[in-house]
């Protein structure tokens, strides 16, 4: 059997690499959309997954926003979940060791309250070599004081990625916020302050009314909009940042179905990530997966690096 | 874990949707696995369409489980599920439409049902749509000895599926605001009633928040046992996205403790929850004035 | 008769007033969706409507991008028409006559290219008496000339709409975009300039990729994300601007049934613009309009003005 | 103008949606109104659902209007509409599992049809799916004098509704590129030479861009007059959008002249167009492949 003979018959290859992590497909959960990951592990096999993001964590324990923290909007939804989580060391302890079963690499997406906290939280991440890569949340727009300020900010964004650069030991993902004017202004901050790869995109503030008791329909006014909705938003910014950075990007917002996920790979992101879809169906990632590994096959691609950045924008 | 376990998304079809009181539907669905795992007080999220709206399952209580016989060409006989919904919104006005044959996605069962107790006297007080979780918990406890539901409504139109408690062997007690169906007044009052003369029954309670909290105050100046079940805007149904959180007994604004109604729900003990902080997801059975 | 039964039998009030503009009802087309007015006359008379507001148009007649200029996405389009219209003198020459029939005012919706094309534009338009207002448009993210630059950065909007305000006699509409990092940075800055009432929002800039053949479904790569989609967004920026600006805010974004536009009103919108859903159902705004005044009379409330900014927010 | 005044949105049932060959459907929807107003070569927009999926409407051409005969309890006679579409994304995915008594929006008629010519042979040209526009025509040509209809498609499966052309009294010639049906070849060469033997017809063509191309080179070097039915992506279809233009014979980027596709045609006599701007919407009848 030849070489060509043998890719044939193992079918494309789905791996990527995101700096220096080498992944077996380019899909992975969003995060806080698939908790620790425990929680989806009766629909699936984890290890189907290119890479686990775990729910934001934070130093200490975190209660998060009161409720209503939900609301449906036509093809979309808004969560102001508040970052609640367990903290870093309940995580180690409860949830990690769950985990270890599996050999699909960790990435632990984290925040701090403050410049401080986020330094504190790199170092002992960087402890931790369970911990694959870290994805640094600089862009949630629910806590005032968790990220809002650094992820619209280019000065102080680039402040806190070069201080968990400086830490961590792991390669280092800065998510970006869509809430700017110009998002390849972030982009170009954050690859200049030391970030490894750059996933995009987080939520878009938004708000709804209950027209009935007129009052929001969050407790907390407003929210991230997130789910197809807001795809081509996130096609945009990908494709932008792509074209900003040297530095692999992460396409992030609305994919629902392979096809979603291709329009970010063929727009130039190296891997993406499945949020809101997840709700709506436990098995959307595996089959993501399934349907990019048909589509390479249906358009004779080997490798789907060939498919990743191939969008022709000339007549 | 062993639960967990045993959660699937089922692709499947419906067997009946049909009207059984004005804007209160009953669906049937094949629901392979259901018979043996699903427990009293868990429920299931649905999803009408393969498209995007609406985006978000919708969870419902499972009203009952059961085997649909093998038919006369010798094909296994096959597990379903029960639903008994209200139409409210966009997803229960889509689901009404729905006829036999037509597909559905159903995830579950989730969440942790009712312990059961072994008291003397069990009561199950149901509020409206609020009675669908307590039919399966009925029908386990009248194994083992007396079981009351006291069944409170709006209207004659909110009290449903009385009968096939009956049928049980359950003694039901109905009671409308408007007097309508049953004696005139609040369930609460019955529940009062009831409790002067049982005073070692243990209770089991669904129905709107505000009904909820009057059981509550009633059991717990009683010192009587009460489980009930809650409402909760949800995404996940699993306890990934947090959304559907709810402050637990020891929770302060320093200290918050939140328990997902989803996962660690949606039936908690009354002395897991911390009352005053307790929120109405929406008004889903017509009776949220109860509060005496 | 007494005054509350002559209310009762009249039907609540839905007139509303923008800058000196005494409207019957809150609701008009949003501009570029209802052409000249003409095309959607065979559908309802009107005189039904608050206001008129037209495409957006230029000194000189504009060609606009190649097509493809439309794509469907998942609750949304994008649009990428690039401000072709016929120009202020054949609009005056060949559309205006028809609008004359009616009784409702008409709001021109405009651009320049240039600052000096903004002056020229507003100059032209205090000549016309039929002009009951004109709205600029300094936010769409189509036309590399046409806007972005203005509408993204206060001190460039600010100059646009002061020089825009000394020329102009009728009241001043400034259209912001959402495509910034503060809508209330920019509202605060238009409205100092001059601008008498603000309109939010225009079109986010989105992308969207046709996966088989690999081309960006839109001949011009990026267009403006319009529809349900973005209601949520709309609605929170309306929310910010009116609590940061004292005059009127009209609500744009994704509005399609009464609720939607009562989301609006009840965050503080003074009137709505209706777009997208136009092209889904030309009977959209009579619909919108008659639910209005349905929600009124369920709410018991006798003067639409009662509804607007009454979003409780505490409690 | 008067045009304009008979456009409607009609919210109407569907009365039959069948599938005519693999992949193809002919749905009829009544449509009071359409007897009188549609004129061959004009469209509708069609909206599947009251929901925000799809949001757009579909554009399809006029396949036929007609009546319903009274019926038995004397109730009058209604009028149709019947369009043929091929299933090729989401909104007609949805359209072909719609059944009679399912309610659909209709926009229309709408832009400009054919204009009959008085020539003394009429040729029309269809490929594919954009036969659909042809039909109506070919109705009205025949009572004029003869009418043939070249007929291309991929395989025999893109051949619809010949038999239909054919009780008309239309002529018809059928070719396909593999030959399993009629003549293995392109429409365009059957077209060539038919204007060989005659010179004087006028032709109306609706098909894939890459055939309108061929058929505009072969009508132009013979001086035929020609009328083509274009596509394009439509949010509004009544002129407002501007999202369907199509350049215009005098467009240079200097001067730029563009057609709505909505209201200026579809049809267009092949003059008033910029071939060499001319795109393809997509590829909907099989046959993009179809240039020689
Ligand atoms: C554990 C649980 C069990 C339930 N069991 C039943 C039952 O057996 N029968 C029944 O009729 N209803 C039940 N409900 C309520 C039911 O989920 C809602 O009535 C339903 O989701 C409304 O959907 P809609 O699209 O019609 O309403 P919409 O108002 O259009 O829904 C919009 C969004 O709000 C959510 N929502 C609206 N009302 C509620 C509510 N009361 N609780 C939670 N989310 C809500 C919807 O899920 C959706 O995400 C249960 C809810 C929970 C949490
Ligand atoms: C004037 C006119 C007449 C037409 N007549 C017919 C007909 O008689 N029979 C028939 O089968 N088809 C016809 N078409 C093409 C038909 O409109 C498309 O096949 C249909 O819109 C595809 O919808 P979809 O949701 O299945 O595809 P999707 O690809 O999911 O549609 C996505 C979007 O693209 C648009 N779109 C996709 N393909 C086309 C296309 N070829 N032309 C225009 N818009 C497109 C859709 O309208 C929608 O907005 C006609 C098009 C036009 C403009
Ligand atoms: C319920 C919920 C919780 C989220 N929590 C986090 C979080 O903790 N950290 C983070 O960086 N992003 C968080 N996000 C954002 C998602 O990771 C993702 O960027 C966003 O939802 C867009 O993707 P989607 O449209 O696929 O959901 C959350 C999103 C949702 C819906
Ligand atoms: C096809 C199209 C053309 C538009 N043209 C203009 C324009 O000329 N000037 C302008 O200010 N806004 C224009 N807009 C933006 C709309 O006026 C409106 O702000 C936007 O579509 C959001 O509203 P909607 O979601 O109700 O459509 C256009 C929008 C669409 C969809
Ligand atoms: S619904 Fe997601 S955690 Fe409970
Ligand atoms: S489809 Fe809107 S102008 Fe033609």
């Amino acid at each position: 059997m030849n070489r060509a003979q043998q890719t044939r018959a193992a079918g494309p290859s789905l791996a990527v690499e995101i700096a220096g992590l080498h992944l077996k497909n380019p899909v992975m959960p969003a995060s806080g959309t698939f908790g620790y990951g425990e929680e989806y592990a009766p629909f699936f096999n984890l290890d189907e997954l290119g890479a686990i993001i775990t729910k934001g964590l934070s130093l200490r324990p975190k209660a998060g926003n009161p409720t209503p923290r939900i609301a449906e909007t036509t093809s979309g939804m808004l969560n102001a979940i508040g970052l609640q989580n367990v903290g870093i060391d309940a995580f180690m302890r409860d949830k990690m060791p769950f985990l270890r079963q599996f050999h699909t690499p960790v990435i632990v997406n984290f925040f701090g309250n403050t410049l401080d906290e986020y330094g504190e939280m790199a170092r002992r991440l960087a402890d931790l070599p369970e911990v694959a890569a870290a994805e640094l949340n600089i862009s949630c727009p629910n806590v005032k004081a968790g990220g809002i300020v650094f992820g619209t900010d280019p000065g102080a964004a680039a402040e806190v990625v070069a201080l968990v650069r400086r830490h961590l030991r792991q390669p280092l993902i800065v998510k970006l916020t869509p809430n700017v004017t110009d998002i390849t202004v972030m982009a170009r901050a954050v690859e200049e302050a030391g970030a490894d790869a750059i996933s995009c995109i987080n939520t878009l503030t938004g708000m709804a009314v209950d027209i009935r008791t007129r009052r929001p329909r969050l407790a907390n006014l407003t929210g991230g909009l997130s789910g197809p909705a807001i795809r081509p938003l996130a096609v945009r910014m990908v494709y932008q940042v792509v074209r900003t950075v040297k530095v692999p990007v992460i396409g992030v917002g609305g994919i629902m179905r392979a096809e979603d996920a291709l329009e970010f790979l063929i727009a130039g992101a190296r891997a993406v990530q499945v949020g809101t879809a997840n709700f709506v169906d436990p098995g959307a990632m595996p089959a993501i997966i399934a349907g990019l590994e048909k589509y390479c096959r249906e358009q004779g691609v080997t490798d789907i690096n060939q498919v990743i950045g191939s969008l022709k924008t000339e007549g | 874990m062993e639960q967990d376990l045993l959660m699937t998304n089922l692709k499947t079809t419906i067997l009946s949707n049909q009207e059984v009181a004005p804007g209160y539907f009953r669906m049937r669905i094949l629901a392979p696995g259901f018979v043996t795992s699903a427990r009293p007080g868990q429920f299931l999220m649905l999803r009408v369409l393969d498209g995007m709206e609406p985006l978000l399952r919708r969870p419902f209580g499972i009203f009952r489980t059961g085997w649909l016989p093998a038919d006369c060409q010798g094909l296994p006989p096959k597990e379903y599920v029960e639903i008994l919904y209200k139409v409210v919104g966009s997803g229960t006005t889509l689901m009404k439409d729905l006829h036999q044959g037509d597909g559905v996605e159903i995830l579950g069962p989730l969440g942790k049902g009712f312990e059961l107790l072994d008291a003397p006297e069990q009561i199950l007080v149901g509020g409206g749509i609020g009675l669908v979780p307590l039919f399966m918990l009925a029908a386990q406890l009248v194994k083992r000895g007396r079981v009351r539901l006291l069944m409170g409504g709006r209207c004659r139109d909110d009290i449903l599926a009385v009968t096939e408690f009956e049928r049980l062997g359950v003694e039901t007690y109905v009671s409308t605001d408007d007097g309508s169906l049953g004696e005139a007044g609040l369930v609460t009052e019955v529940l009062v009633r009831q409790l002067e003369r049982l005073p070692q029954a243990a209770v089991y309670a669904c129905g709107p928040t505000a009904m909820l909290r009057a059981v509550h105050g009633i059991c717990a100046a009683r010192d009587v046992p009460l489980q009930v079940s809650l409402e909760a805007y949800m995404a996940c149904g699993v306890g990934a996205c947090l959304g559907c959180v709810v402050a637990g007994a020891e929770h302060t604004e320093q200290n918050p403790q939140y328990l997902c109604t989803c996962k660690e729900g949606p039936v908690f003990r009354a002395g897991q929850l911390l009352w005053h902080k307790l929120e109405e997801p929406r008004d889903v059975c017509g009776c949220n004035e109860e509060e005496p």
